[in-house]
């Protein structure tokens, strides 16, 4: 069991390490709950600790509050398509909810993100509305893409969401494109692009780490390591454990953190924004995380035991938050509130986008091309 | 146990689920009985890795879990993880090792998960593998199967719903089948796997769970590439198709007989590359009317050329001008009432034939 | 200073050299000075970049040595290595990369250095560039350029020599323009780098040293994208075309006027998608014949896609079969004979017209 | 000038290290006159010395042969391509010889090998004739592909030579195939692929390493580092200095060695050889070297100053092997008559080649598909 390896070396949880399941073994790939992180930053070689300061309680609770719409919406999303009022290959991301609202928080109106079909979670941390998201994966009239897109292509130009995408890996060359633009007009923009551990093994990824390392572009790589790509777990393609080694080669600073909680993805994405809004180029994170669900609506998972699953739920986002701001002080009831009012707004989501009419079918045939086809002139 | 071509495996050619055309009396009769094309291509697979050593497959999640639709289930189980191959999400390295494996002999059968993902992997599949033997002036064969699904009609979306037969009929060097039957499936794939050639075999997600006769897996039998199969006879118009749009030119079929009065000839060309010309003129010789189909795009599609074809070989049949339908050019909608109005599927085809019909 | 479309750009329409075409007197007089076809793009990438600051150039060995056919030459020198940038051997990358620098309104101009390398970057061309607008129902779009040089006659082989227009124009989204001549190829590149549409511009290998009159760099023109020319005017039969193949056809036309008094009326498409079908119809209304040369392969290729569409759109008007001629299906051997055998070139055009008329 | 610290790191040559032309400092990769080798191979991390056993003088003797059969031969290539006899893209190996050479003899019979459009040099060192070899690169029907592959598809199966490739590193996963049929068979076949350093930058060479790292496969990496990607120096597209740093990421053996000196080359795929065949995987062999010619004929060179390639020549394979028989006792007189011989075999072979028809026009049509199409029944 290779990537248990890790465990050690990435410090003792909170939780008492998890030990991968020994019946399942094949099935299961070492899994791992983090608590302090590790960072490896070129040329240094050496791993130290990544400070992580303590966010204000106030952006804390907006953060659970996040966490939470994102986590509603994919359970509610994930009924609709039970009761089969979803098709397609719909992707919820629960249980990597830290990486996208702790990376959200960390970035600037004005900087620019891409993300996979897995990207429900960056949607909404970026600022889109959960009633018309719904209403796009429902592939209805008010979705923010009139249901073209639908679940693999969250999109919102105006929040600087720049789009998901179908193919594993191909966003990322979009993202070190819009990185180019931000440093080609000398702009401090910056862009982050997500993608899973799979993704390392897509040629165009290590195409788009030399270029943006060479170029020192002023992008993210941000992988959110769930330790299966579909219904395979990573130690089965992967020639090494530690994958945030790929990205080093092109003399990359790396870091390999806690992906389950959001201060920690606050303050790597922090780190890393700065650097490249200071010129130092490209930084590659590895969030740790875990997929509670299936990797898509409709998933059997008869791939990982029941008990794998089980055990990463005592670690997941949404229950180190709540344990954290109980900590800081906020009391049981207040979050009861926070709760309550989410689950009302998610509520009121769905019901928007189940009135939401279909579309026009000659919607089909538009924006193929843009109908007035000149910049200007 | 090779059949050899043409008569004896058209005896074979038995109607399936779904099907409703006749073979003029034709059936040879056989132990049948029902099938989904999943298991029928399953089948295919294991009955020939267990004839030839040198078959084996490769691809994303179809060793240990069995293939995303489960298509090559239980086949890690029985031939072993150095048969069955899970790859990494590295479409254009494994695609490469097959062209390699296969020039000494072995015989690769790739999954790719989404027939779409062949823009991944394009240039080994079409500047490699396609062209290999030529470059090569014949010195190298390259018998690698491509095998996944395509289609629409599930709501994937533009990257997840493409047909791909016309981009791989464009190039030449490597042959296309695309089955619509549980029992075509799995005589076409066994053929396949067979072929010296490289062979694209594209099935359909909207066909997986569909059911069909076919003999049991002791009664081995081959259908050969490039055959037509006429599976339902008609007088006044010859719809070639093939894949999912044999179903729906069925269908379109019956409702032009019942409600319009208008008998149409349905050909399943099965192999698009090459194409049975021959059993699609014999049938314009005797209705006069060419309607080409697929869902594939439209624009430079499978149809024009077929359209062309007609044009070039055999303009004195045609007593209507020939027509094509395919995908309408746009992306391909996830809303299933958008992606339903961009598939030529029944409804197009029926307003097509009546427009050719003057009905 | 864009010049409105159709008119006024028509109005500017002159001969180039190797055209033999008259456009019936309504050129319209400007200083002239012959220039080469690698000369005019050169040109046409200049005055875009100095008229828009968004405008860059990325691609392999542009930059400092002013790439492999010379035409980015001086560019960096003018514009310094933020615009025209040098990248590493990574076509699905950097393909990548001006799809995401589009979106925010930058205009990245991509050279493959050679358009077989099409394939290389496919997904990133057809599931990204052409469908990015269309997946988020038009909330962004995408105005790439993709240019490089494609086509025979040079002996480079099977990988180097193919003609990706028939497979660019398979998919929605993207434009697709082959220009013939330097003054073509200059307002046509001009308005592809100003259309917010993805453009692929497809030069050719044989092209870039021939000469044509354009005006001076001071009197700027633009040529709308989706307007043919005809090239030369005729009575007997409509040869369309375009890129290469033009000059091929204006010599069989030449040949067939002289030796075998027959008259062709040559429609230069220019624009490959969307296929200026109006003034190709309004050609055959006159001839009644229509014939359709491409040098990409002709199976599922443009030639077919004409061909179905007049038969879809005017078949009253035609007298003989339409036909069309594209590459034979082989991979493009490297010997110039065999090379040459497989061209659909002069001779082809010539035994075609000579059968579509019946002499 | 970055590349130009490799020098250090790979000790002081017998000529006096060649250092960056400074006038042409944009234009020049700091080139190294590498004498001794570092070899570098994980896990120990450590750079060791490869050891290099003298090869028997007759073997030396009969790779020189080679080096200069292949040289004479991409002479009088370049002259008919001059006179116009050929045309499309050639790209000779002049200076590269000694990779292909070492390596070949250090290979087995049965063993694979697959390379670039520039492979020449390899399918001459694999035992390819050069009648028919120059037959083909000028289109005739004697070629040993009937004119239809040319100069980019240098093959010959039964000597192993499984295809050169116009596509930048195109030719890697089809080694890899080769390598894993020899796996799968049980066979203890190695294959070998060629490519430059600017294949490095081809997502397919990733998602290779990684696959045959994984699975162990039987296989030899071989970059030819000629520093130059057509017109392009390395350095002005590589994040890094030194490519080898790659391939390593994966946890793969490498060696980075001086590829002008065939008994260097030799002695690396040797210790690769056994590695591979004795189940341990995968090897990268990095062998610097220089290309002496134009990048294809007809290339102007306008890229890199002239006293840059004159300087090269001074350590160029023939003349490192040819000082290296003089030191080993054998006498210019009897390396003029090998000299003298091999000049003779190469002119009877362009005669060969002149005097070879054209294919015949049907020829064209031929061997797109299998005409036979079933294997058996
Ligand atoms: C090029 C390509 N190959 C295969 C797929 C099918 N596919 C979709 S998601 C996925 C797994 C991706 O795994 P990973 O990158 O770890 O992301 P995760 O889904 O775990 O978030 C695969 C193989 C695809 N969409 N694109
Ligand atoms: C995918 C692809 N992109 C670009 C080219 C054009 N091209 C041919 S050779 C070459 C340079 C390759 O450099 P390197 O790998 O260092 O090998 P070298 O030519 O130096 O031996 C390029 C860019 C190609 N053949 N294939
Ligand atoms: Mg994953
Ligand atoms: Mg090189």
């Amino acid at each position: 069991m290779k990537l248990a390896d890790n465990a050690t070396k990435m410090g003792t949880a909170e939780d008492p390490a998890i030990q991968p399941n020994s019946e399942a073994a094949e099935a299961s790939s070492g899994l791992v709950t983090p608590a302090s992180i590790t960072t490896d930053v070129l040329p240094s070689d050496s791993a130290t600790d990544l400070e992580v300061p303590a966010l204000p309680t106030d952006l804390l609770i907006e953060m659970y509050r996040k966490l939470l719409a994102i986590r509603l919406m994919e359970e509610a999303l994930l009924a609709a398509a039970e009761e089969g009022q979803i098709g397609g290959a719909m992707h919820t991301a629960i249980g990597h909810e830290a990486n996208a609202v702790g990376a959200a928080y960390a970035l600037q109106r004005g900087d620019y993100v891409t993300c996979t079909y897995r990207g429900h979670h960056h949607g909404l941390a970026w600022g889109m509305d959960p009633g018309r998201a719904i209403a796009e994966v429902m592939g209805r009239g008010d979705g923010f893409a009139k249901g073209k897109g639908g679940s693999m292509h969250f999109v919102s130009p105006e929040n600087g969401m720049m789009g998901g995408n179908g193919i594993v890996a191909a966003q990322v060359p979009h993202a070190a494109g819009l990185a180019l633009a931000s440093q080609l007009r000398g702009e401090d923009r910056v862009a982050i692009t997500f993608f899973g551990d799979g993704a390392l093994f897509q040629g165009v990824m290590h195409e788009t780490f030399n270029m943006a390392a060479k170029w020192k572009l002023p992008l993210i790589f941000y992988c959110e390591n769930n330790r299966y790509s579909e219904m395979t777990p990573i130690w089965r393609t992967s020639s090494i454990e530690d994958i945030f080694l790929f990205p080093r080669a092109y003399g990359m600073a790396t870091m390999q953190i806690d992906g389950n909680d959001v201060e920690v993805v606050h303050a790597a994405v922090s780190q890393a924004a700065e650097r490249a809004r200071s010129g130092l180029g490209p930084t590659f994170i590895e969030g740790i995380t875990y997929r509670l669900a299936g990797h898509m609506a409709g998933d059997l998972e008869t791939y990982r035991p029941p008990e794998e699953v089980e055990k990463q739920e005592a670690y997941e986002p949404i229950v180190v938050l709540r344990s954290k701001l109980l900590t800081r002080g906020v009391d049981e009831t207040a979050i009861a509130g926070i709760d309550e009012e989410v689950d009302n707004m998610i509520d009121e989501a769905v019901a928007f986008a189940e009135k939401s009419p279909w579309p026009d079918a000659a919607e089909a045939y538009r924006d193929v091309y843009v109908d007035s086809a000149f910049r200007d002139g | 146990m090779l059949t050899p071509p043409s008569e004896t495996v058209k005896d074979c050619v038995v109607r399936g689920a779904g099907e409703t055309g006749k073979l003029g009396g034709n059936e040879r009769l056989i132990s049948m009985r029902r099938t989904t094309y999943i298991q029928a291509i399953n089948e295919a697979l294991r009955e020939e890795m267990q004839r030839d050593e040198d078959v084996f497959l490769i691809g994303e999640d179809i060793g240990h879990y069995g293939g995303l639709f489960r298509v090559t289930r239980n086949l890690l189980d029985e031939f072993g993880d150095r048969r069955v191959l899970d790859t990494p999400i590295s479409e254009q390295a494994f695609m490469g090792m097959a062209l390699g494996a296969a020039i000494v002999g072995m015989r690769p059968v790739v999954e790719l998960m989404y027939m779409d993902f062949t823009l991944v992997a394009a240039d080994q599949i079409f500047n490699q593998i396609a062209k290999y033997r030529y470059m090569t002036g014949g010195l190298l064969k390259v018998p690698v199967v491509i095998r996944g699904q395509q289609g629409g009609g599930k709501h994937y979306g533009s990257q997840h719903s493409q047909s791909v037969d016309s981009l791989y009929a464009h190039f030449p060097g490597i042959r296309v089948v695309a089955p619509a039957t549980p029992y075509d499936a799995k005589g076409l794939l066994k053929t396949a796997i067979r072929d010296d050639n490289p062979v694209a075999f594209l099935e359909h997600k909207m066909l997986y769970f569909t059911r069909g006769e076919a003999p049991p897996p002791e009664e081995e039998y081959l259908i050969p590439l490039g055959k037509a199969d006429v599976k339902r006879v008609g007088t006044d118009v010859t719809i070639t198709t093939f894949s999912y749009c044999l179903h729906q030119a069925l269908e379109a079929a019956e409702t032009l007989a019942e409600r319009h009065g208008v008998s149409c000839e349905v050909v399943d060309l099965r192999t698009v590359e090459p194409l049975d010309t021959e059993t699609v003129w014999e049938s314009v010789a005797k209705t006069g009317r060419l309607l080409a189909v697929h869902e594939s795009y439209a624009n430079c599609g499978v149809g024009a050329e077929l359209v062309a074809r007609a044009y070039e070989e055999a303009p004195y049949l045609l007593q209507a001008p020939a027509r094509r339908l395919g995908m309408a050019p746009v992306s391909i909608p996830v809303s299933r009432v958008l992606e339903a109005e961009v598939l030529p599927w029944k409804e197009e085809i029926v307003a097509t034939v009546l427009e050719m019909t003057g009905r």
